[in-house]
């Protein structure tokens, strides 16, 4: 227990420091007033509105964003994988598709915002479909690349065995693509949390995003950001969890 | 999801009666501008109508009037230039009640500074959230104000008005509301002077009026004239007692997104004189002032065709 | 051209047929650069045959390998599989490749059990037998190691192993033992000859060694390059022993192969 | 020269096909009135709208916008480079500065907004300080674990001939992490569309993303949907180019 | 315990020194899996000497090398370079891997030059020097070919080469004729010995050719794990060339050598 606990500090203890330092910094920067508090408000002042609207943001606005976040990485996932596995597998598809998935990046989301609602309504769909849009892209890019990663000697070797096509992909391209497709997930699950609180701009009654705006336009600036505080922690807390798995997956590829 | 269960709620609740549906968007978060219709809902007097009102709130300005003119929703609140602008664009949208009657949208300046006058703001930088009407609005003023248009640098500070102007980078502000910004700023201690675009040049237009699609009025008009009588209602009822009216607003805000009361309480003193009608019914509109405010986006050729003022609202 | 060596044997002690497993034609093949690997070469393997290649290095031996799995097509002549001509090659014979290619994400009894993962064969039946091969290769202790772990030698008879699990009836073998010492090689030499009988295997078999070759082979085609190939009977009677190296008609029969190579070149 | 033209139409044609097919479906939808125009314009009133505003739109805007991309896009690659060595030549300073940026990508730019107009004031730097945020992410992500991607055995040789952990870096290990390197880039550039978009609508007097948001305030669906016609095609010639500089750097990859 | 062989060579003939460049002492190395690979070895290789390892697959010799090099630190014991201990051995000896390790978007002239590059030498004049040897080793042609362009014997051919360019006194070669044909072999075996006087350099070598070992060494050392190392004197005249092997002072040498290795195991 100890020697855990020494560890921990070890990997996080400098974090720690850091983190301090800054949030003092900030709370001084702020309380001598060379950055008004309604443009930055004090980490103190940001922590009394946390705690003030605990319940509400615990209990009403996190959850709701979670599940748009999680619904939304998940379809993320599936669809990004496809798309990615699908352009490897056909140049005509990867010809026709890639400019239609930049044109996805590149139009403003607050343009497209009525077409949202005219298909998905005010349900948590449009969130979703906002989310998946900002989250999609990096898998289907890192996807698509990390198969293209080499391996020909294996797929040669593969291919003696009288392995198809299909089989070749899953012993070897996907393994080899593994840590491309991972890095895309880390990137994608933080574009989750962003895209649920865009989503959440374009039209919601609930969420850490609905939440935030309402207070900005109030200009309640320690309430927006006790929820971009908690939008945060849960975009740090789903990167360390897919680095997690990361680390678990590629536990035994150093020495490729 | 959330807002329909609350709606289904209430239906439940009278049980007897079957409620239509009715869906309103907002033009912006739900503030003390809108406590008749929260009035209305918590006491009772939609119900009373037959109607279950579902209230929505929009992702941009812009959007409400889209979305009424596709028939996505039932009715939304806008601006009288905005309604003129859609139909300018041929998006089908008419207004059927007038709810603030005078602009909010006013001129702001710091309180202590030189700008007295429109003319005042020549060579000076004023921000603006980029919106073709606040400009013509800024250039009308200074115009008739004997000022020269030209000389006055048009800043877009996006949609973050309040640190343009409390951070000192603009010089004055077009494009916030004198029952919101302005507060916001005051209370920040940047106390604001206001000057009213009606007293210079830019006619008398209604802010916030209630729209509705074509289509929608003339097939339902039915739905739209219960909705009317329950909102008079509703906002007879803040008129008389605005202080529990806005409690009733800032109790369902709770819920989610808590308000600013000291804010929301000032908002509310200055909206209900410009929301009063007076001898004529909540929410008449006189088609003399949709005549000259089409007239003025003509002249300032923000609408570049010819439109019949009279076609752009219903009086029910 | 044939050459023969003093001691012949006879056909049917060491199991040979003379049904052809595979037969190359007049085969010609270059890569993008232009330059020919080969022109009109021509071999045939019979069923039941072990016949090694020795060639100079770069001389196109596992180039050959490659053509005749199915990897490479050919750019004229032909390849014929069991006398007829097919098409689809890919699959058909077990390879052992030059590199040992072991995936480096799986342990060492996942990559010798791949080829039954491939084929979805009964595959805790086949683990068993792998297991039993592993002890036998002086492995057993290495069944979860990572190829990383091992030592070159190790990698090499994983891989061996590997093709041995495919369980096909021609196996082609780029130097399989390549990386391993002496006395670990008698052994494997040992068990080839040993279980040559046994096994009904036909060996194609790409070595540098030449006492190896001698030792191991019905036939030697030395692979000359743009100049041809060149077929040499090894006629020692089977069954044979490692033991065999030190007589002197082994000596002489290896060094007239070596002259042959190195007046050939 | 004929043969280049077939070429170009194998690898081009379908996509042309496509985009031809559901152009014309789009144009259909819309006249028909299944979608109305001031939701969706027709592609007909788009292009017209884009041939009345060219002047604007070409030697006006996008030249703004474009240059805020590539200012970016160049601050976005130096900084993500440095950022991702630097995490993979010191722990601590990965633990240190992996959750700061992740928070940097999940606070709502329009929260923070205020605070760059205050440090940058509305000049070109607010846009570029706005694009970089929405950049800099996936060229560090995939630079870090760029550089995780293995090679040990290359980094052991290197290192008996005496090789220093730099040059080791430059030789091998930056070599080994190109590929995932050139995958974050590609997003990037598409990201820093993205951002120049999100920066001017935050304060600008220029650029497609001002200009499309000052006619999405007058309602003017089809000008909105040309300034977007042209974001995208600028995010996709930006992609294709860095794509283009991929093949050239990994030409000789295939084989590894 | 020493087994001396009948050929009696002058010392000084061959180019030998007394002084040490290189000497381990009780050295000791577990992985991390804790099973130890070698228990208090030591062995002395004299400046200017050409010392063979053989020795069993993993029986450690490639890690030997990794210790020498400075890749992996000893559990106990010294590393002794000309006499002192180093702390810093890393760049100090060049060093050839089992693996070749050739840099696969390089191509074969800039892998050779690969060490130049890092030691900041003359670029121009070391590429000259550079395609004078890849001529003399049959590679002229490749200069310009990637890697995977190559054959394996090939690759091995660019990986010694880019091992010699490193241009260090103490060379360890990890199997590095292990994928060559006899002749090509044969004629590296030449050019070492050949060259052997001139160029002042020492070999430390791993081969599992017993012949190549006999015909080039000094000394040979059998590595045999955790059992110790033994050490074989190989009094053979110089200068040697090739046609040695035939002798039967050589056969008999070779075959008292692999007595000892099977026996010994
Ligand atoms: N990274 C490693 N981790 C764990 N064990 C290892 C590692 N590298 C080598 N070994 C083990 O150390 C032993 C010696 O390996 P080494 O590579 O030194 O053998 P070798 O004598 O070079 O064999 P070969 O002749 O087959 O190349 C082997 O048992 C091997 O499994
Ligand atoms: N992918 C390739 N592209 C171009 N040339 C190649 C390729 N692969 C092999 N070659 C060339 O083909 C020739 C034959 O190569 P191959 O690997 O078949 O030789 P080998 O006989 O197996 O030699 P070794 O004994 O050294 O393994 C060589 O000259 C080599 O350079
Ligand atoms: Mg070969
Ligand atoms: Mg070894």
């Amino acid at each position: 227990m100890k020697t855990r606990l020494n560890k921990w500090t070890g990997e996080y203890g400098l974090f720690l420091i850091v983190v301090i330092l800054l949030v003092s910094l900030w709370e001084w920067v702020v309380r001598q007033g060379f950055i008004p508090a309604f443009i930055l408000p004090a980490p103190s002042a940001i922590w009394r509105s946390l705690v003030e609207n605990r319940q509400l943001l615990l209990e009403e606005h996190l959850p709701a964003t979670l599940k748009e976040v999680l619904i939304g990485f998940v379809i993320s996932v599936m669809a990004g994988l496809l798309i990615g596995i699908g352009m490897h597998f056909s140049r005509p598809l990867e010809k026709v598709l890639y400019p239609f998935l930049v044109i996805s990046q590149t139009i403003p989301l607050i343009a497209i915002s009525p077409i949202f609602i005219m298909w998905f309504g005010y349900s948590i769909w449009s969130k979703i479909a906002v989310t998946f849009l900002t989250a999609f892209f990096p898998i289907v890019v890192s996807t698509y690349d990390g198969l293209m990663s080499g391996g020909n000697e294996y797929r040669e070797l593969l291919q003696t065995m009288g392995a198809n096509r299909w089989a070749i992909f899953k012993t070897v391209q996907v393994p080899l693509a593994l840590p491309s497709i991972l890095s895309g997930l880390k990137m994608s699950v933080v574009y989750c949390v962003v895209g649920a609180t865009i989503g959440e701009w374009l039209g919601a009654s609930v969420g850490l995003g609905y939440f935030s705006r309402r207070m900005s336009g109030n200009l309640q600036a320690d309430a927006v950001f006790a929820a971009i505080f908690l939008l945060s922690l849960l975009g740090i807390v789903l990167f360390l969890l897919i680095s997690l798995v990361e680390k678990k997956l590629l536990k035994h590829r150093f020495r490729i | 999801g959330k807002s329909d269960e609350k709606t289904a709620g209430t239906s439940t609740s009278s049980g007897d009666q079957k409620l239509e549906k009715v869906s309103l968007m907002l033009d912006w978060y739900p503030n003390a501008v809108h406590s008749f219709l929260f009035v209305a809902n918590e006491k009772g007097y939609f119900k009373e109508q037959g109607l279950d009102v579902d209230i929505q709130m929009p992702a941009d300005t812009n959007d409400p009037l889209r979305l009424v003119a596709a028939n996505k929703i039932d009715m939304a609140l806008s601006y009288q230039p905005q309604v003129l602008v859609a139909r300018g664009e041929d998006i089908p949208v008419q207004s059927f009640a007038a709810l603030v009657r005078h602009p909010l949208n006013q001129l702001m300046v710091p309180a202590d500074g030189s700008i007295q006058t429109p003319k005042d703001l020549e060579g000076k930088t004023i921000g603006y959230p980029s919106i073709p009407l606040d400009e013509a609005i800024v250039k009308t003023m200074i115009k008739s104000d004997g000022g020269d248009a030209d000389k006055l640098k048009m800043v877009d500070v996006g949609w973050d008005l309040i640190p343009a102007m409390a951070t000192k980078k603009t010089d004055a502000l077009m494009g916030g509301y004198i029952n919101h910004e302005k507060l916001l700023l005051e209370k920040e201690g940047h106390p604001m002077r206001t000057i009213n675009p009606a007293d210079y040049g830019v006619p008398d237009y209604y802010e916030l009026v209630l729209v509705g699609s074509e289509k929608g009025l003339k097939q339902n008009s039915g739905l739209y004239k219960k909705f009317i009588a329950a909102i008079t209602k509703g906002q007879a009822y803040v008129a008389a007692h605005p202080e529990e009216g806005l409690a009733i607003l800032m109790n369902h805000e709770d819920k989610t997104s808590p308000l600013d009361k000291e804010i929301e309480t000032k908002s509310l003193e200055i909206l209900l004189p410009l929301m009063d009608a007076k001898e004529k019914p909540f929410g008449y509109q006189d088609p003399d002032t949709w005549e000259k405010v089409a007239k003025w986006l003509e002249s300032t050729n923000i609408i570049k065709q010819k439109l019949k003022a009279e076609d752009a609202f219903i009086n029910f | 051209m044939n050459i023969c060596f003093g001691i012949w044997s006879t056909r049917g002690a060491s199991g040979l047929s003379n049904a052809s497993i595979l037969s190359i034609k007049e085969l010609a093949y270059s890569f993008n650069d232009g330059k020919p690997i080969f022109e009109y070469m021509s071999l045939n393997v019979n069923k039941g045959e072990f016949v090694s290649i020795i060639g100079a290095s770069g001389s196109g031996k596992s180039t050959l390998f490659k053509l005749v799995t199915g990897l490479l097509e050919p750019g004229q002549g032909e390849i014929l599989m069991n006398g007829q001509s097919q098409p689809k090659r890919l699959g058909t014979v077990g390879y052992m490749p030059q590199k040992d290619l072991l995936l480096p994400w799986r342990t060492v009894i996942d990559n010798v059990l791949l080829p039954v993962e491939l084929t979805k064969q009964n595959k805790p039946k086949k683990r068993t037998e792998a297991q039993e091969w592993l002890t036998r290769f002086g492995l057993a202790e290495y069944e979860q190691a990572f190829p990383h772990e091992l030592s070159g030698g190790m990698r090499q008879r994983v891989a061996f192993l590997r093709t041995l699990m495919m369980g096909k009836d021609l196996l082609l073998l780029d130097e399989p033992f390549g990386a391993l010492d002496s006395l670990t090689k008698r052994n494997m030499h040992g068990w080839l000859l040993g279980l040559w009988g046994e096994l009904a295997k036909t060996v194609l078999f790409i070595t540098h060694d030449l006492e190896e070759a001698i030792l191991l082979s019905d036939r030697i085609y030395l692979l000359k390059g743009k100049k041809g190939i060149q077929e040499v009977k090894i006629n020692l009677p089977r069954p044979r022993n490692s033991e065999l190296i030190y007589q002197p008609e082994f000596m002489s029969m290896r060094k007239e192969l070596e002259w042959l190579i190195h007046h050939e070149n």
